[in-house]
Protein backbone atom coordinates (compact mmCIF):
# COMPACT_ATOMS: atom_id res chain seq x y z
CA UNK A 1 0.00 0.00 0.00
CA UNK A 2 0.87 3.73 -1.06
CA UNK A 3 0.39 7.29 0.29
CA UNK A 4 2.00 10.36 -0.46
CA UNK A 5 2.44 12.36 2.40
CA UNK A 6 3.07 15.87 2.37
CA UNK A 7 5.25 18.57 4.42
CA UNK A 8 4.80 21.57 5.32
CA UNK A 9 5.99 24.73 7.37
CA UNK A 10 7.87 23.97 10.89
CA UNK A 11 6.92 20.02 10.11
CA UNK A 12 8.60 20.28 5.87
CA UNK A 13 11.82 22.53 8.11
CA UNK A 14 12.36 19.58 10.64
CA UNK A 15 11.77 17.10 8.18
CA UNK A 16 13.97 18.70 5.16
CA UNK A 17 11.60 17.61 2.79
CA UNK A 18 8.05 18.64 1.46
CA UNK A 19 6.70 14.76 0.49
CA UNK A 20 7.59 11.58 -0.33
CA UNK A 21 5.66 8.16 -1.15
CA UNK A 22 5.61 5.64 2.01
CA UNK A 23 5.09 2.31 1.25
CA UNK A 24 3.69 -0.38 3.93
CA UNK A 25 1.91 -3.00 4.34
CA UNK A 26 -1.01 -3.92 6.97
CA UNK A 27 -3.29 -1.22 8.69
CA UNK A 28 -2.57 1.63 9.46
CA UNK A 29 -3.95 5.05 11.08
CA UNK A 30 -3.57 8.14 10.29
CA UNK A 31 -2.06 9.51 13.61
CA UNK A 32 -0.23 6.39 13.41
CA UNK A 33 1.70 7.64 10.14
CA UNK A 34 1.99 10.95 11.55
CA UNK A 35 4.03 9.71 14.67
CA UNK A 36 5.93 7.74 12.37
CA UNK A 37 6.88 10.57 10.31
CA UNK A 38 7.87 13.05 13.17
CA UNK A 39 10.24 10.28 14.63
CA UNK A 40 13.08 12.08 15.68
CA UNK A 41 12.26 15.04 14.00
CA UNK A 42 12.55 18.32 16.26
CA UNK A 43 9.45 19.63 16.40
CA UNK A 44 8.64 21.11 19.89
CA UNK A 45 4.85 20.67 19.91
CA UNK A 46 3.86 17.78 17.85
CA UNK A 47 0.64 17.48 19.23
CA UNK A 48 0.00 21.02 17.76
CA UNK A 49 0.59 19.13 14.19
CA UNK A 50 -2.41 18.63 12.47
CA UNK A 51 -3.39 15.91 10.02
CA UNK A 52 -5.14 15.90 6.86
CA UNK A 53 -6.34 12.85 4.94
CA UNK A 54 -7.43 13.58 1.08
CA UNK A 55 -7.61 17.58 2.36
CA UNK A 56 -9.34 16.78 5.17
CA UNK A 57 -8.82 17.14 8.87
CA UNK A 58 -8.56 13.60 10.07
CA UNK A 59 -6.69 11.65 12.37
CA UNK A 60 -8.99 8.79 13.09
CA UNK A 61 -9.40 7.32 9.64
CA UNK A 62 -7.27 4.28 8.51
CA UNK A 63 -5.28 5.03 5.36
CA UNK A 64 -6.01 3.30 2.43
CA UNK A 65 -4.12 2.84 -1.10
CA UNK A 66 -3.49 6.38 -2.91
CA UNK A 67 -4.60 8.24 -0.21
CA UNK A 68 -2.62 11.52 0.30
CA UNK A 69 -1.54 12.62 3.86
CA UNK A 70 -1.25 16.12 4.83
CA UNK A 71 0.82 17.14 8.03
CA UNK A 72 -0.03 20.31 9.23
CA UNK A 73 1.95 23.14 11.61
CA UNK A 74 0.08 25.21 12.96
CA UNK A 75 -2.32 27.51 10.55
CA UNK A 76 -0.80 30.98 10.21
CA UNK A 77 -3.31 32.53 7.31
CA UNK A 78 -4.78 36.40 7.68
CA UNK B 1 -24.41 35.57 -8.08
CA UNK B 2 -20.57 35.23 -7.00
CA UNK B 3 -21.33 32.61 -5.38
CA UNK B 4 -21.76 30.25 -8.00
CA UNK B 5 -18.20 30.90 -9.50
CA UNK B 6 -15.09 29.75 -7.28
CA UNK B 7 -12.25 32.06 -7.62
CA UNK B 8 -8.53 31.25 -6.79
CA UNK B 9 -8.02 33.30 -3.53
CA UNK B 10 -4.10 33.06 -2.86
CA UNK B 11 -2.37 35.30 -5.27
CA UNK B 12 1.69 35.54 -5.23
CA UNK B 13 3.39 38.46 -3.70
CA UNK B 14 1.73 41.41 -1.48
CA UNK B 15 -2.20 42.97 -2.51
CA UNK B 16 -1.69 46.64 -3.81
CA UNK B 17 -3.94 49.06 -3.11
CA UNK B 18 -5.29 49.91 -5.77
CA UNK B 19 -7.16 45.92 -5.69
CA UNK B 20 -9.37 47.66 -3.17
CA UNK B 21 -9.88 50.59 -5.27
CA UNK B 22 -10.86 48.24 -8.14
CA UNK B 23 -12.61 46.08 -6.47
CA UNK B 24 -15.28 48.93 -4.84
CA UNK B 25 -15.46 50.41 -8.23
CA UNK B 26 -16.59 47.17 -9.42
CA UNK B 27 -19.81 46.77 -6.84
CA UNK B 28 -20.82 50.83 -7.61
CA UNK B 29 -23.16 49.36 -10.58
CA UNK B 30 -25.20 46.80 -7.44
CA UNK B 31 -27.44 49.25 -6.78
CA UNK B 32 -28.93 46.94 -3.96
CA UNK B 33 -25.65 47.27 -1.62
CA UNK B 34 -25.52 49.70 0.96
CA UNK B 35 -22.71 48.59 3.13
CA UNK B 36 -19.32 47.46 2.34
CA UNK B 37 -16.93 45.63 4.44
CA UNK B 38 -13.64 45.47 4.25
CA UNK B 39 -11.50 43.77 6.49
CA UNK B 40 -7.06 44.25 5.63
CA UNK B 41 -4.32 42.08 7.19
CA UNK B 42 -1.21 44.09 7.08
CA UNK B 43 2.28 42.42 7.98
CA UNK B 44 3.72 44.11 11.36
CA UNK B 45 7.29 45.15 12.56
CA UNK B 46 6.87 42.15 15.74
CA UNK B 47 9.90 42.21 18.01
CA UNK B 48 10.53 38.76 19.17
CA UNK B 49 13.67 39.04 22.03
CA UNK B 50 15.37 42.06 20.56
CA UNK B 51 14.65 41.29 16.89
CA UNK B 52 12.44 42.87 14.64
CA UNK B 53 10.30 41.06 11.67
CA UNK B 54 10.87 42.45 8.20
CA UNK B 55 8.47 40.04 6.37
CA UNK B 56 6.76 37.31 6.27
CA UNK B 57 7.02 34.45 3.68
CA UNK B 58 3.31 32.41 3.49
CA UNK B 59 3.13 29.23 2.14
CA UNK B 60 -0.74 26.76 1.87
CA UNK B 61 -1.47 23.49 1.12
CA UNK B 62 -2.97 25.31 -1.60
CA UNK B 63 -4.95 22.58 -2.91
CA UNK B 64 -6.87 22.21 0.50
CA UNK B 65 -7.04 25.94 1.17
CA UNK B 66 -8.87 26.54 -2.05
CA UNK B 67 -11.44 23.73 -0.66
CA UNK B 68 -11.37 25.45 3.00
CA UNK B 69 -12.04 28.78 1.42
CA UNK B 70 -14.58 27.76 -0.92
CA UNK B 71 -16.32 26.21 2.23
CA UNK B 72 -16.06 29.31 4.38
CA UNK B 73 -17.61 31.14 1.44
CA UNK B 74 -20.42 28.59 1.07
CA UNK B 75 -21.28 28.96 4.74
CA UNK B 76 -20.77 32.37 4.55
CA UNK B 77 -23.63 33.07 2.08
CA UNK B 78 -25.86 30.42 4.00
CA UNK B 79 -25.15 32.29 7.36
CA UNK B 80 -25.35 35.95 6.59
CA UNK B 81 -27.60 37.84 3.68
CA UNK B 82 -25.06 39.01 1.70
CA UNK B 83 -24.56 39.67 -2.25
CA UNK B 84 -20.65 39.35 -2.60
CA UNK B 85 -17.75 38.22 -0.99
CA UNK B 86 -14.56 38.81 -2.37
CA UNK B 87 -10.97 37.40 -0.26
CA UNK B 88 -7.54 37.11 -1.44
CA UNK B 89 -4.88 35.88 0.35
CA UNK B 90 -0.87 35.85 -0.58
CA UNK B 91 1.32 33.66 -0.72
CA UNK B 92 5.51 34.38 -0.50
CA UNK B 93 7.51 36.77 0.93
CA UNK B 94 5.36 39.52 2.02
CA UNK B 95 7.48 42.52 3.82
CA UNK B 96 6.19 44.75 6.50
CA UNK B 97 3.71 47.18 5.75
CA UNK B 98 2.48 45.13 2.83
CA UNK B 99 -1.19 43.21 2.88
CA UNK B 100 -1.37 39.76 3.11
CA UNK B 101 -5.22 39.81 3.26
CA UNK B 102 -8.29 41.14 1.80
CA UNK B 103 -11.61 40.23 2.84
CA UNK B 104 -14.64 42.29 1.05
CA UNK B 105 -18.27 41.66 1.74
CA UNK B 106 -21.36 43.44 0.62
CA UNK B 107 -24.82 43.59 1.45
CA UNK B 108 -27.85 45.86 1.90
CA UNK B 109 -27.42 46.65 5.10
CA UNK B 110 -24.45 47.45 7.05
CA UNK B 111 -24.55 45.11 10.12
CA UNK B 112 -24.82 42.05 8.22
CA UNK B 113 -21.64 43.40 6.06
CA UNK B 114 -19.83 43.72 9.15
CA UNK B 115 -20.84 40.19 10.36
CA UNK B 116 -19.75 38.43 7.60
CA UNK B 117 -16.12 40.06 7.17
CA UNK B 118 -16.08 39.31 10.87
CA UNK B 119 -16.96 35.68 10.22
CA UNK B 120 -14.48 35.29 7.29
CA UNK B 121 -11.86 36.65 9.10
CA UNK B 122 -11.87 34.36 12.34
CA UNK B 123 -12.91 31.24 10.09
CA UNK B 124 -9.85 31.33 8.00
CA UNK B 125 -7.35 32.17 10.95
CA UNK B 126 -8.56 29.11 12.07
CA UNK B 127 -9.52 27.22 9.46
CA UNK B 128 -6.94 27.59 6.22
CA UNK B 129 -3.63 25.86 5.76
CA UNK B 130 -1.49 28.48 5.45
CA UNK B 131 2.45 29.23 7.62
CA UNK B 132 4.33 31.96 8.15
CA UNK B 133 7.65 32.43 8.14
CA UNK B 134 8.83 35.50 10.11
CA UNK B 135 12.01 36.84 9.02
CA UNK B 136 14.03 38.69 11.10
CA UNK B 137 16.42 41.27 9.63
CA UNK B 138 19.72 39.07 10.72
CA UNK B 139 17.55 36.06 7.96
CA UNK B 140 16.93 33.94 10.88
CA UNK B 141 13.49 32.88 11.34
CA UNK B 142 10.31 31.98 13.14
CA UNK B 143 6.77 30.40 12.48
CA UNK B 144 3.98 32.34 12.98
CA UNK B 145 1.38 31.15 15.31
CA UNK B 146 -2.67 32.18 14.71
CA UNK B 147 -3.73 33.20 18.28
CA UNK C 1 -1.13 60.89 16.30
CA UNK C 2 -3.99 61.47 14.24
CA UNK C 3 -5.59 61.69 17.49
CA UNK C 4 -4.27 65.36 17.68
CA UNK C 5 -5.43 67.08 14.38
CA UNK C 6 -9.20 67.17 14.23
CA UNK C 7 -9.87 66.96 10.27
CA UNK C 8 -12.66 68.00 8.20
CA UNK C 9 -14.98 64.58 7.93
CA UNK C 10 -17.12 65.77 4.91
CA UNK C 11 -16.31 66.11 1.52
CA UNK C 12 -18.41 67.39 -1.19
CA UNK C 13 -20.29 64.56 -3.41
CA UNK C 14 -19.23 61.04 -3.43
CA UNK C 15 -16.41 59.50 -2.00
CA UNK C 16 -14.34 58.14 -5.06
CA UNK C 17 -13.20 54.36 -4.87
CA UNK C 18 -9.48 55.92 -5.33
CA UNK C 19 -9.42 57.43 -1.66
CA UNK C 20 -10.00 54.16 -0.17
CA UNK C 21 -6.96 53.12 -2.38
CA UNK C 22 -4.72 56.35 -1.42
CA UNK C 23 -5.48 55.78 2.28
CA UNK C 24 -4.45 52.47 2.61
CA UNK C 25 -1.39 53.03 1.15
CA UNK C 26 -0.57 55.71 3.12
CA UNK C 27 -0.66 53.51 6.34
CA UNK C 28 1.91 51.42 5.06
CA UNK C 29 4.71 52.78 6.40
CA UNK C 30 3.01 52.31 10.23
CA UNK C 31 4.73 49.00 10.47
CA UNK C 32 2.83 48.68 13.99
CA UNK C 33 -0.36 48.56 12.11
CA UNK C 34 -1.68 44.67 11.75
CA UNK C 35 -4.81 45.27 10.51
CA UNK C 36 -7.13 48.10 9.18
CA UNK C 37 -11.10 47.84 9.07
CA UNK C 38 -12.68 49.46 6.69
CA UNK C 39 -16.99 50.46 6.17
CA UNK C 40 -18.45 51.81 3.26
CA UNK C 41 -22.03 53.12 2.84
CA UNK C 42 -22.95 53.05 -0.81
CA UNK C 43 -26.56 54.80 -2.10
CA UNK C 44 -29.28 51.95 -2.71
CA UNK C 45 -31.90 51.71 -4.89
CA UNK C 46 -34.43 51.42 -2.69
CA UNK C 47 -37.79 50.47 -3.86
CA UNK C 48 -40.89 53.03 -1.87
CA UNK C 49 -44.36 52.84 -3.09
CA UNK C 50 -43.36 51.50 -6.25
CA UNK C 51 -40.51 54.62 -6.80
CA UNK C 52 -37.23 53.57 -7.09
CA UNK C 53 -34.45 55.57 -5.49
CA UNK C 54 -31.88 57.66 -7.27
CA UNK C 55 -29.72 59.50 -5.19
CA UNK C 56 -29.81 61.19 -1.69
CA UNK C 57 -28.98 64.95 -1.04
CA UNK C 58 -27.35 64.94 2.48
CA UNK C 59 -27.04 68.18 4.26
CA UNK C 60 -26.40 68.96 7.80
CA UNK C 61 -25.58 70.95 10.41
CA UNK C 62 -22.16 71.31 9.59
CA UNK C 63 -20.47 72.92 12.85
CA UNK C 64 -22.41 70.68 15.45
CA UNK C 65 -21.71 67.84 12.80
CA UNK C 66 -17.82 68.15 12.76
CA UNK C 67 -18.06 68.57 16.57
CA UNK C 68 -19.67 65.62 16.97
CA UNK C 69 -16.91 63.79 14.45
CA UNK C 70 -14.50 65.30 16.68
CA UNK C 71 -16.03 63.40 20.18
CA UNK C 72 -16.53 60.23 18.85
CA UNK C 73 -13.09 60.67 17.46
CA UNK C 74 -12.41 61.12 20.96
CA UNK C 75 -14.40 58.41 22.57
CA UNK C 76 -13.24 55.60 20.32
CA UNK C 77 -9.14 56.44 21.00
CA UNK C 78 -10.30 56.47 24.83
CA UNK C 79 -11.91 53.00 24.49
CA UNK C 80 -9.87 51.00 21.41
CA UNK C 81 -6.57 50.59 20.77
CA UNK C 82 -6.16 51.63 17.68
CA UNK C 83 -3.16 53.68 15.74
CA UNK C 84 -5.54 55.83 13.62
CA UNK C 85 -9.04 56.65 12.35
CA UNK C 86 -10.11 58.22 9.50
CA UNK C 87 -13.58 59.22 8.63
CA UNK C 88 -15.14 60.66 5.74
CA UNK C 89 -18.86 61.71 4.89
CA UNK C 90 -20.91 63.11 1.84
CA UNK C 91 -22.37 66.40 1.49
CA UNK C 92 -24.63 67.33 -1.57
CA UNK C 93 -27.07 64.73 -4.20
CA UNK C 94 -24.83 61.52 -3.73
CA UNK C 95 -26.46 59.14 -6.94
CA UNK C 96 -27.37 55.18 -6.51
CA UNK C 97 -24.13 53.18 -6.35
CA UNK C 98 -21.72 55.93 -4.70
CA UNK C 99 -20.06 56.14 -1.78
CA UNK C 100 -21.34 58.39 0.90
CA UNK C 101 -19.46 57.04 4.02
CA UNK C 102 -15.89 55.82 4.66
CA UNK C 103 -14.68 54.76 7.95
CA UNK C 104 -11.56 53.45 8.39
CA UNK C 105 -9.53 52.56 11.42
CA UNK C 106 -6.16 50.89 12.02
CA UNK C 107 -4.80 48.25 15.16
CA UNK C 108 -1.89 46.28 16.15
CA UNK C 109 -4.98 43.62 15.93
CA UNK C 110 -7.77 42.48 13.89
CA UNK C 111 -10.43 42.47 16.61
CA UNK C 112 -9.67 45.92 17.76
CA UNK C 113 -10.07 47.19 14.40
CA UNK C 114 -13.39 45.92 13.45
CA UNK C 115 -14.69 46.55 16.47
CA UNK C 116 -13.68 50.02 16.44
CA UNK C 117 -14.84 50.58 12.94
CA UNK C 118 -18.17 49.18 14.05
CA UNK C 119 -18.28 51.90 17.07
CA UNK C 120 -17.82 54.65 14.55
CA UNK C 121 -20.47 53.40 11.98
CA UNK C 122 -23.54 52.83 14.88
CA UNK C 123 -21.92 56.59 16.83
CA UNK C 124 -22.22 58.23 13.26
CA UNK C 125 -25.54 56.95 12.68
CA UNK C 126 -27.21 57.50 15.83
CA UNK C 127 -25.60 60.62 16.93
CA UNK C 128 -24.19 63.16 14.55
CA UNK C 129 -26.61 66.12 12.68
CA UNK C 130 -26.85 64.76 9.25
CA UNK C 131 -30.09 64.62 7.09
CA UNK C 132 -31.03 62.92 3.68
CA UNK C 133 -33.49 63.02 1.14
CA UNK C 134 -34.02 60.48 -0.91
CA UNK C 135 -34.40 61.64 -4.28
CA UNK C 136 -37.19 59.62 -6.67
CA UNK C 137 -36.74 59.00 -10.61
CA UNK C 138 -40.05 61.59 -11.05
CA UNK C 139 -38.32 63.72 -8.88
CA UNK C 140 -40.26 63.20 -5.68
CA UNK C 141 -38.87 62.92 -2.38
CA UNK C 142 -38.98 61.43 0.97
CA UNK C 143 -36.81 62.07 4.01
CA UNK C 144 -34.54 59.23 5.18
CA UNK C 145 -34.53 58.16 8.92
CA UNK C 146 -31.83 55.80 10.47
CA UNK C 147 -33.02 52.70 11.56
CA UNK D 1 -33.45 89.04 23.45
CA UNK D 2 -32.77 87.27 20.48
CA UNK D 3 -31.87 83.75 19.57
CA UNK D 4 -31.40 82.32 16.74
CA UNK D 5 -33.06 79.35 15.24
CA UNK D 6 -31.48 77.18 12.99
CA UNK D 7 -34.08 74.87 10.58
CA UNK D 8 -32.41 71.03 8.91
CA UNK D 9 -34.05 68.57 6.52
CA UNK D 10 -37.43 68.32 6.91
CA UNK D 11 -38.40 70.54 8.99
CA UNK D 12 -36.68 73.57 6.87
CA UNK D 13 -38.49 72.15 4.16
CA UNK D 14 -41.85 72.37 6.31
CA UNK D 15 -41.05 76.02 7.47
CA UNK D 16 -39.69 76.95 3.90
CA UNK D 17 -36.65 78.80 5.62
CA UNK D 18 -33.30 77.64 7.38
CA UNK D 19 -32.34 80.51 9.84
CA UNK D 20 -34.21 83.04 11.10
CA UNK D 21 -33.84 85.36 14.46
CA UNK D 22 -36.30 85.33 17.14
CA UNK D 23 -36.96 88.25 19.57
CA UNK D 24 -39.19 87.78 22.76
CA UNK D 25 -39.06 89.42 26.27
CA UNK D 26 -38.67 86.89 29.48
CA UNK D 27 -38.12 83.53 29.85
CA UNK D 28 -38.28 80.36 27.52
CA UNK D 29 -36.52 77.16 27.53
CA UNK D 30 -35.91 75.44 24.35
CA UNK D 31 -38.60 72.90 23.89
CA UNK D 32 -41.14 76.01 24.14
CA UNK D 33 -39.46 77.47 21.47
CA UNK D 34 -39.63 74.67 19.39
CA UNK D 35 -42.89 73.84 20.01
CA UNK D 36 -43.41 77.81 18.70
CA UNK D 37 -41.68 77.38 15.69
CA UNK D 38 -43.10 74.30 14.86
CA UNK D 39 -46.24 75.35 15.49
CA UNK D 40 -48.35 75.37 12.59
CA UNK D 41 -46.44 73.54 10.18
CA UNK D 42 -47.04 70.34 8.36
CA UNK D 43 -44.89 67.87 10.16
CA UNK D 44 -45.85 64.45 10.98
CA UNK D 45 -44.10 63.40 14.01
CA UNK D 46 -43.12 66.65 16.15
CA UNK D 47 -41.67 64.52 18.75
CA UNK D 48 -38.88 63.29 16.24
CA UNK D 49 -37.31 66.39 16.04
CA UNK D 50 -34.57 66.97 18.04
CA UNK D 51 -33.43 70.80 19.79
CA UNK D 52 -29.55 71.32 19.77
CA UNK D 53 -29.05 74.25 21.68
CA UNK D 54 -24.64 75.63 20.96
CA UNK D 55 -24.85 73.17 19.08
CA UNK D 56 -25.51 70.53 22.03
CA UNK D 57 -28.81 68.25 22.26
CA UNK D 58 -31.28 70.09 24.99
CA UNK D 59 -34.67 70.76 25.38
CA UNK D 60 -34.46 71.85 29.04
CA UNK D 61 -32.36 74.65 28.80
CA UNK D 62 -33.64 78.22 29.50
CA UNK D 63 -32.39 80.35 26.62
CA UNK D 64 -30.00 83.20 26.68
CA UNK D 65 -29.28 86.03 24.39
CA UNK D 66 -27.76 84.74 21.65
CA UNK D 67 -28.51 81.48 22.06
CA UNK D 68 -28.08 79.45 18.45
CA UNK D 69 -30.66 76.90 18.71
CA UNK D 70 -31.61 74.40 15.94
CA UNK D 71 -34.26 72.19 15.15
CA UNK D 72 -32.83 68.79 14.28
CA UNK D 73 -35.06 65.98 12.26
CA UNK D 74 -34.12 62.27 12.43
CA UNK D 75 -30.29 61.52 11.56
CA UNK D 76 -29.65 60.03 8.71
CA UNK D 77 -26.44 59.80 8.12
CA UNK D 78 -23.78 57.07 7.50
Amino acid sequence: MKVTVKYFGLVAEAADKSEEVMEFNGELTASELKEQCLYGLSIADKDSVQIAVNQNLDDKTTLKDGDEVALLPPFAGG
Amino acid sequence: MDKKKPKKVFVQGAIPPEKIANSVANHQSKTNIGAHSIFLGQIRADEVDGKTVTAIDYTAYEEMAEKVFHEIREAAFAKFDITCAHIYHSLGKIKVGKLCLFVFTSSAHRKIAIAATNFFVEEIKAKVPVFGKEIFEDETHQWKVNK
